[in-house]
């Protein structure tokens, strides 16, 4: 028995719909026109809310925020084909997905704006899981949730989401496998946009694709064209089953391209030329799902325009209600400390609330 | 009612959770079939199955950030680290999301979890099984840290930990593992986290210790009592952080002196912080200075050198007879 | 001689360092081609080349764990953390192996590297961008913690740092990074770990603090001396640990009174430590407990609350007023 | 490009030794016969050293120890292969190869006794880090040091050990993540013992091979037969060599079984049968070697026996001078937290001096 091959791996990759709209006839999950409206609304309108905050951004009336545009096609699909139930479990690039979920437009600027009431989600039950700025902690809260649905029998399928970066950390590692072990029903998407800030994903790895890392989980993996939203559904869905039926953790690597900046607090112009970012640009997701739509017939430029005043007024109301003066309480933070009182926490609020009304006069 | 050392009182505090609310399951490394290495999961296997009593990989971040995500679930995860000289390993997870869960989601998302994890030194083991960095999660507000002395509070505090519904970092002292033993009701009872007990009356000097310091510092009183007819108030903290400032400070107005003593290195220590809140609260009743028994600032030694680095009764006495005097 | 801000002075340090001493080399997240997400290793690839400035994958453990190796080796690391907030991800690396390497092998193996990190409040940032949480690594022997307050002493005890035998946790306050400039030499100087500054002397109160804190310190000085003509004497703390306990001592033995001045949440803070060295030192000369002005025991709210949140030089006065009438 | 293949991937394994002594032809590296007898006589004064710490640490001459028994074929040929330069980063159960790059047997005696001393070394330039007794730890060093071989153009390799268990560990991930972005000169060597004390292999990962977890970093994997020395030998020595020309890291599983207890606190008993440890016995690495080299007629029982008598003498001696009442200061410890002097611990230096001085005779 001496040199032998023990086991053989290999890396599928789907794409369904070319950058040119024309979709693989026989790979067309041919998902009901009003389905792909919803899904080309979603992230028309996720586009928009990019556009509109990045304004504001500039203009000193929102706080720094990242950007998801170009990464629409990743998050809007995989949340469309979640179950009522499922967890979404982002990183912190998924204000599609988020809004497909249930998540209030205005979350995200009350958010970005400083204000936690920005988590405050309408409902618990919409299985959102906040932000999570610290990167690779949540694939370890995705195992956690999965386990609970496989220990509460609920069905319940936990969809993460992690940069390309973020599988350099530790936390995408121990996550991972624990699901693994675990068959917990979760699925992992990474969506590899090309760059963690300034570092270029072939600096960040040196394995060929990010999706063969899931072989060392001894899960499934498939890397799919993460501008192909119809390549995403099938993936995901396809992953989500296999969850759902107690088959274990699937790793998706959706490869797309961070259109715009890192966040707002970012000059790309630094590290990567103009000539890739317009390259990028003739990949991105929605033109191709436009001409997709165009394709069947099911779209057009009047609808298109109906659409675009439609998303923007939508977005017009969140910024309205959002820029009305609130009074959210500057007390708020010590309610929130523990669920039961503690003295320490008592005596100090007085003292915050006894200084908050001195002000700060003398600097 | 049955007499238990601190293994057997946690396992108790566990079996009887775990039996009362389905949702309470416990994981780590070892954990399951093995018992726990120091036994303290010892049984919970073939009560409860593998559904509920988890044998995890390797890996404490994953540990404790899979006890986050089954928190917000609707369990309530009794983590294990199988010494506290491991723990730092999830130190991420616990900074950015144990902790802030709560307040993050102004209370939407809370998490009922335990951190157990023994530590301290004593037993004569390998490195990094023998430290005490309670300040480590002390100084982050969003946990408690709670540290039992003894068996009997070690249930009950258990108990009381596992019931909260905000994370605690239960840490046990493997020097008082087996070191003695203590009635403890078969009926579950609870102390309140958050609450110092006064565990000795007495009116010359105020003695604070907590968790394996205990003994020495009981051994301690008892001796200055004896040799010198000194009234000594002992208090036992039990809970870490949040600090129970009132008993501290209406046992030091009456006292006017107060010794200190722990097992941490002495900068940036608990007794620092006792010593902060006394002078924030008791300042003007104080005889004298508080004095600091502690560990030293020193990398903790290996056990060839351990016995003289641990603070001892000695060491307690001259204290009290120093603070006495002064 | 130049009027840099913070972020240059750091800068130039490196640089010069990198300069004269070909085994120091800069590591972390985006610190070559983008220059630093505050652009403090700005320049340094070009004149340096990717071997010497090194653009790492996002793992803050690796980046730490593999300086750990390279200073065995004998090279000079000085690794950046984005962001203090993310550093909790190397505190299994820094627990292990970064504090305890020289006491393991009695000084055979010692670990000459700088971890840097941009901490503090102030700037409108994310979650995660504002804490201080300097006692965390200031509480385990076997580093130093090291932080400066102006452009000049940044560079001067960033050199220090880098020329230390042992490793330096250099805390940069990143509210202070582009507020000031100041004239810095162009020839090297340093500063020595591990002694605070008397920045003015003053003899009815000594007001102690560091890093970002020191400008609104200085600004309520001025008022409360404006107004009340009182004397104060000013430290800078500069190092965090070990820390000087002889220039503390000294001064509260003079002035009797004490107000500390801190970013992080109170309990389990610097300034408890503060608190009990005067207790410690200089007991017998305090006529009024020292005051601690921190931060609250809460999770750092976003920016939309941060402002209520810091300390401000209101309260400093306030401090001081109430501690001069004590 | 609908569902393609992007990229396939095989585990090689590799045995030359069978456990009766056969080794193939084809394979068998033809090491000289004094290599092959320093090779084996390494491994039984391993096993002797192992066997003579049991006995000490039962009567309670010794502290809690884990045993290498079972394990010596894959540090000991590992060590042999290095260069002198060459960096030995072990996790805790590499007695063996320790002793190969000139470790004194006293060292493992002192340091499980609980004193520092046995981490100093005769000479720094041994080049052996320290035991990382927390898991996982040590691959991040080695990234580091097979950086710092490049930085200096020394040409030195970084070898590093690791379990079964602490490839699950998040610094097993991002140290390999590094390693091989940095093309660094490292080889790994996970000993894959089937046992993280009680946690079984099948409960550690769901992957097929601990191997293929180097797909994740693009680096070559292998897996051997890690009670075979000469696999083990021909393994290491190919990835050193690659390492060396400057062709990066590669990750090697060797296949191995923890005979004895985890430490000499645990019992085995309680979560593995005899059945399962008998079995492991009939694949344990020095009767095979034995038989090889019979085989080859450089063995016989008369040498056997007088290696037998001569690990004894060299382990006798050690354990003699180990119990030899030494005078190591207590307050060793205040020397070596920093390289500098610093008032506090200076005073508390002063201060542990007089309470030592006044003992602990109250308790
Ligand atoms: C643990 C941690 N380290 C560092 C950072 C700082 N940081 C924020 S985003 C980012 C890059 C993330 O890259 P990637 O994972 O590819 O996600 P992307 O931003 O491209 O969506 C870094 C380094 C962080 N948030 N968390
Ligand atoms: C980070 C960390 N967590 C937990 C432990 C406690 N511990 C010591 S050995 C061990 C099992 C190690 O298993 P493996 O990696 O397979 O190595 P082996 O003991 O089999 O050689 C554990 C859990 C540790 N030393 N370090
Ligand atoms: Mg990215
Ligand atoms: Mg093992």
């Amino acid at each position: 028995m001496p040199r032998k091959q023990l086991a053989k791996f290999t890396v599928p990759f789907l794409q369904i719909l070319a950058p040119d709209g024309q979709a693989d006839v026989k790979l067309d999950p041919g998902l009901p026109d009003d389905t792909l409206l919803a899904l080309y609304r979603w992230m028309r309108l996720a586009r928009e809310l990019d556009e509109r905050m990045l304004k504001l951004q500039r203009q000193g009336r929102l706080g720094t925020f990242p950007p998801n545009t170009g990464q629409e096609a990743v998050s809007v699909p995989a949340a469309m084909v979640m179950e009522p139930g499922d967890w979404f479990v982002g990183a912190f690039r998924e204000a599609g997905g988020r809004l497909v979920r249930g998540e209030p437009l205005r979350a995200a600027l009350d958010y970005y704006n400083g204000w936690e009431e920005g988590n405050v989600l309408p409902d618990r039950d919409l299985h959102i899981m906040p932000n999570s700025v610290v990167i690779g902690c949540q694939i370890e809260h995705a195992a956690g949730l999965a386990y609970a649905s496989r220990y509460n029998k609920t069905g319940e399928v936990a969809v993460a989401f992690i940069g390309d970066g973020g599988t350099s950390e530790g936390g995408f590692h121990e996550g991972l496998n624990m699901a693994g072990v675990w068959k917990a029903p979760m699925v992992t998407i990474i969506q590899n946009n090309q760059w963690a800030i300034s570092i270029p994903r072939s600096q960040q790895t040196a394995s060929e694709t990010l999706a063969q890392k899931g072989i060392a989980y001894g899960m499934p993996v498939m890397q799919v064209d993460g501008n192909d939203p119809l390549a995403v559904w099938v993936a995901v869905t396809e992953a989500i089953t296999r969850a759902r039926k107690g088959d274990g953790p699937t790793l998706i690597e959706a490869v797309t391209y961070r259109l715009m900046m890192h966040t707002t607090a970012d000059d790309p112009t630094k590290y990567r030329t103009e000539e890739e970012e317009k390259q990028a640009w003739e990949h991105e997701p929605l033109v191709r799902t436009r001409k997709y739509l165009e394709g069947k017939g099911i779209w057009d430029q009047k609808r298109e325009d109906a659409l675009g005043a439609e998303v923007k007024a939508e977005v017009d109301a969140a910024v309205k209600d959002f820029e009305t003066p609130h009074s959210w309480d500057q007390d708020e933070p010590f309610r929130h400390v523990y669920g039961t009182p503690h003295p320490v926490i008592e005596a100090q609020h007085r003292e915050f609330l006894a200084n908050l009304e001195r002000g700060t006069d003398r600097g | 009612m049955a007499k238990l050392n601190m293994v057997q009182a946690v396992n108790l505090a566990l079996a009887q959770e775990m039996e009362s609310d389905p949702t309470v399951l416990v994981m780590g490394q070892d954990v399951a079939v093995d018992g726990g290495v120091f036994r303290a999961t010892e049984g919970l296997l073939d009560k409860f199955g593998a559904m509920r009593v988890v044998d995890t990989p390797l890996a404490e971040s994953g540990i404790v950030g899979g006890a986050v995500g089954m928190a917000i679930a609707g369990l309530k995860p009794v983590c294990e680290m199988q010494f506290s000289g491991f723990s730092y390993m999830m130190m991420g997870q616990f900074e950015a999301h144990v902790t802030r869960m709560r307040s993050r989601t102004h209370g939407q998302l809370n998490l009922p979890m335990v951190i157990r994890m023994p530590f301290g030194g004593g037993v004569r083991a390998l490195e990094h099984h023998s430290e005490s960095r309670e300040v480590l999660y002390a100084h982050q507000p969003g946990a408690r840290v709670v540290i039992p002395s003894g068996p009997r509070n070690a249930r009950a505090l258990l108990v009381a930990a596992i019931r909260d519904p905000d994370p605690v970092v239960f840490m046990e002292p493997k020097h008082s593992y087996r070191a003695f033993r203590e009635e403890v009701p078969d009926e579950s009872e609870t102390l309140p986290i958050g609450k110092a007990q006064v565990v000795q009356e007495g009116t010359d000097l105020t003695l604070i210790s907590w968790g394996a310091m205990m003994r020495p510092t009981l051994k301690a009183a008892a001796t200055v009592e004896k040799e010198r007819g000194a009234s000594i108030e002992i208090i036992d903290l039990l809970t870490i952080a949040p600090l129970d400032h009132e008993t501290i400070a209406a046992s030091v107005s009456k006292t006017g002196r107060c010794v200190v003593v722990q097992e941490a290195p002495r900068s940036f220590g608990p007794s620092s912080e006792i010593t902060a809140v006394i002078n924030d609260k008791a300042f003007w009743y104080l005889e004298a200075p508080v004095k600091r028994l502690t560990g030293y600032d020193v990398v903790t030694p290996y056990f060839g050198r351990e016995k003289s680095y641990l603070p001892n009764a000695d060491q307690v006495v001259r204290g009290i007879v120093e603070t006495l005097d002064a």
